[in-house]
């Protein structure tokens, strides 16, 4: 196993240490170090927003607490859920009085915990509410968007919710926007080469050289099927056209675009997908207002790319454009 | 009347099972049903050594020791079928009890998980012991009475082999289910054999 | 090979095309593509600052063009030098009148074509000056520093260069201050798996599973020896420990670390790593001033990581503390 | 006098030679010496076809043009050695322009590139060829002269296989050296042998 690491059942308590370590004046955690906070948190008359969720996807979670984001998250293990009392000991500390936005992606483990931390939370007096994100058009048809997962688009979810909340919105309006954000959005990726779990030691799944899967979820869930492995422009082109079936993007419109790299693929590549994504919808006269090309959301040392569409409004426009800073991501 | 010996009983099969219930879980899932059953039986053994002895005050602390260390579905779903099953058995007591503990677990899972019978998770093994429970209350032995609501949940576990996944993770592998047993379910059914083996000194495995 | 990429002849041109389409409020290419300067070039009464080399390192080196790094940068094929032309074509657009400094790593092809570019240079009137970037240890034994490699550490000499010729510092001053930093700064590096060049479709080099190269090149070059590999901090500490045999830093002395990623790591494994350098200069009294853990020069998919250190004084403490703005990075 | 007819046949021998010269490169470099033996063909044809035929307006344009496409060091070098053979051409005629010519290119080639001789580069072949060349000025016919030059060449190149490389990739790398002759050394034996076979007609291979 070709991995940089002690041992792997401390690897996460190891790499929050070094986190922490790294950037004390922007994070703090609370008594467990897999509970952590912007370090000015709660800020004051802000809604506050908490996310959370499995390790192996840095910068996804922890990495988005900060300045115009995120102001708390519960750290699983890989790939797991956090606890429910983790996500009660970060609402806590982060509830200003102005409520809590639970912003996660749609995984099982994940929604009953943040939905068992919610009830125990309210029973304490917070207001919480939720906005689950489900943009993988992949893991699930029209009409069931219910049982879609959430992949990288949460990181466009973030992005809305997090600028929407700076502005001094209530936590109606954060996640009425939020919300509308997340109708607005649909990611499609492609997994190229697998993953090796810490504990396990190999790899997750075989993945025969020169071949893909379309669809292939974050922790490499089956998609929509495998594939002989086409160029990048085929690539660009079936996810493009896997967005375009499952939400119609009027011409003239304006949208957000983030093509994610999984953690193996370098950012060459991505530029080159980008390219494609970018001369395919200039030809349906849609304009991509503001783009980010890079990794956002991985998994592990996983081969492979994901293109998520945010179709934008008059206010989700400011919100994508509005300044951030976390140790991980700044935007000016 | 206490579950301590109960609830002993289910800490140690939940441990001597946990390969076989990572193995069903490969199948469909991620392969880690034996860590959580292992963080489970930990945090029964936990509540346990805290000396307390009352039903409902004991069912509390196993269902916040849970939630406080095993994140997964399964998991979490345990941790609230702990504590919805706490809240039920105060009002009631004898056979009451256990058929109203029962059902509310039920209720307390489908009300979080948002999965119903026949979606082939743990609840097909434990929708059918809380109806034996209901069922049964005023015919039979003791002996009886708990051998019946093991074998309900047995016979409900062994359904999942034919069912197709509706939920979780294993919706993305529905043809690796067949002929398989839902590991949730498998974990329900070894729970409630040792339980109440446990309480009978008599029950057939 | 698992690669999105169309013919691999042109994916450094569709790669560039990309990144100009994604950026061009930040950056525009000369008549050739691969000649790409800031879109304000040249910035009135600043020193220019070029820097080139081979694709495959992304963000070096095109990533690092925009505001408080560098101007321009001529943009080789993977692995491969930029021509001697396409320095000059990028020199007349950056040189204000205040000069232009070259800043790059020390390899062959790009030292030979840089020197080129810029004697055609001078015979146009520009002044041109040069430092280049010799950080690796591991490339040369001390005393022989003139043959050693330029790895990650060359980002801090971007981070602290940029910083001078932004506070309008002339060029004799900016190469004084770079020389300065060049002298503090050492870097170490491992590799656990190749890389695959896109033109030839297999790995460079064998690397068998449990294994690691101590001390090897960006392009997959031999460096100390091929050891069994360890644990993270075993690799910290052999990196750490390469670095201060090499420079003498004071107990009480403030650093810079960079603990970089060479594609297919993980960023959890890097703040493993990060945590554990973190903890052995604490023990040693050696404050870490400022910290990038990332991607910051990568060699394709190659697994592995370096750490660099820069060893401060009170400018190059301002220095790497100014703000950035660049499409790959930015800092505030 | 006009060298097309050399240039010509380096155009041709470099391009014939580049799976050769590309195994050579692999076996202590980065394996794309070919690849930059054909970008360098490429561009003397595109000298070649301007029209151009005074000898240093030639050189220049063969030598500006392998920089604006052959970037790795051999090209550059390459380039670098046009351009100062193209300076020392204009002075002589004759035997001495070719020795002056030799000898202006191995010292740009020197300047750039900070190797000696005994480095184990392009050098160790180039050197010997340019002491030939000036030795040579006033003694046998001229077939005899090219062929003296040729065979340095030759003899420098084959006496890399038993050096140890001082410079560039190569360095890296010194155990696999050994036995081999340096890539950039057969460049330049084969680009002059097939330069003088032109102009000579008669030139043993
Ligand atoms: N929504 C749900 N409702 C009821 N049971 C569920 C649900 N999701 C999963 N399960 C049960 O949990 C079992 C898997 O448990 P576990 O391995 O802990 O889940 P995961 O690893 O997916 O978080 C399944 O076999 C099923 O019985
Ligand atoms: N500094 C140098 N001086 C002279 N010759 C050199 C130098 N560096 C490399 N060479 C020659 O160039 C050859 C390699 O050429 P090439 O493959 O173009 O280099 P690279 O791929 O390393 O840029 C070597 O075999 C050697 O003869
Ligand atoms: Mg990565
Ligand atoms: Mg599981
Ligand atoms: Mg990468
Ligand atoms: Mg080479």
């Amino acid at each position: 196993m070709q991995k940089l690491i002690n041992d792997p059942q401390h690897l996460v308590a190891e790499m929050l240490d070094g986190i922490l370590l790294a950037h004390p004046d922007q994070l703090r955690s609370l008594g467990d170090v897999h509970s952590i906070v912007r370090a000015d948190a709660p800020v004051p008359g802000k809604v506050g927003i908490v996310t959370g969720g499995g390790s192996g996807h840095l910068p996804l979670f922890l990495g988005y607490v900060g300045d115009g984001l995120l102001d708390g998250v519960a750290v699983g293990d890989v790939f797991a859920s956090p606890t429910s009392e983790q996500i009660l000991e970060v609402t806590r500390e982060v509830d200003s009085g102005a409520g809590v936005l639970y912003l996660y992606g749609n995984y099982g483990g994940d929604l009953m915990n943040f939905d068992l931390g919610g009830e125990l939370a309210e029973l304490e007096g917070h207001v919480v509410k939720t906005v689950v994100g489900r943009d993988d058009v992949a893991s699930a048809p029209k009409g069931e968007e219910e049982y879609r997962r959430g992949i990288a688009g949460l990181f466009l979810l973030y992005k809305v919710a997090g600028a929407k909340a700076a502005t001094g919105a209530n936590l109606d309006e954060v996640v009425a926007t939020t919300e509308r954000a997340a109708a607005a959005l649909r990611s499609y990726g492609v997994g190229l080469s697998p993953m090796i779990l810490p504990a396990v030691g190999r790899p997750t799944f075989e993945m025969p050289a020169g071949q893909m899967e379309i669809g292939m979820g974050i922790h490499g869930e089956q998609g929509i099927g495998r594939e002989a492995l086409g160029t990048a422009d085929d690539v660009a082109d079936t996810l493009l056209d896997g967005i375009l079936a499952d939400i119609d993007i009027r011409q003239g419109s304006r949208v957000a675009v983030l093509v994610n790299g999984l953690g193996a693929t370098p950012a060459e590549e991505l530029y080159v997908l980008y390219r494609r994504v970018h001369r395919s919808l200039a030809a349906r006269d849609i304009t991509i207002h503001r783009r980010w090309v890079g990794e956002y959301v991985t998994s592990l040392e996983m081969a492979g790319a994901s293109l998520s569409i945010l179709v934008l409004d008059d206010e989700l426009t400011q919100l994508v454009d509005a300044p951030v800073r976390t140790p991980f991501f700044e935007q000016s | 009347m206490t579950i301590t010996a109960e609830l002993e009983a289910v800490a140690a099969a939940l441990t001597n099972n946990a390969d076989e219930l990572t193995r069903l879980d490969s199948i469909t899932g991620d392969g880690d049903l034996g860590t959580t059953a292992g963080k489970v039986a930990i945090a029964i053994r936990e509540a346990l050594e805290s000396g307390e002895n009352d039903t409902q005050a004991l069912l509390i602390l196993c269902g916040k020791r849970i939630a406080g260390t095993a994140a997964s579905s399964c998991g979490t779903l345990i941790a609230t079928a702990f504590l919805s099953a706490a809240k039920a058995v105060g009002d009631t007591e004898g056979r009451s009890q256990l058929a109203a503990a029962l059902q509310a677990a039920v209720a307390g899972i489908q009300k979080r998980g948002k999965a119903g019978p026949g979606d082939r998770t743990m609840i097909d093994a434990l929708a059918p012991a809380a109806e034996a429970a209901a069922a049964g209350i005023s015919s039979g032995t003791q002996d009886d009475y708990l051998q019946r609501i093991s074998d309900a949940a047995r016979q409900g576990m062994l359904a999942t082999q034919s069912m197709t996944p509706k939920i979780g993770r294993a919706r993305s592998q529905p043809e690796r289910a067949l002929g398989n047993p839902d590991a949730g379910a498998v974990l329900v059914s070894i729970a409630l054999t040792a339980a109440f083996q446990a309480a009978s000194g008599v029950l057939e495995a």
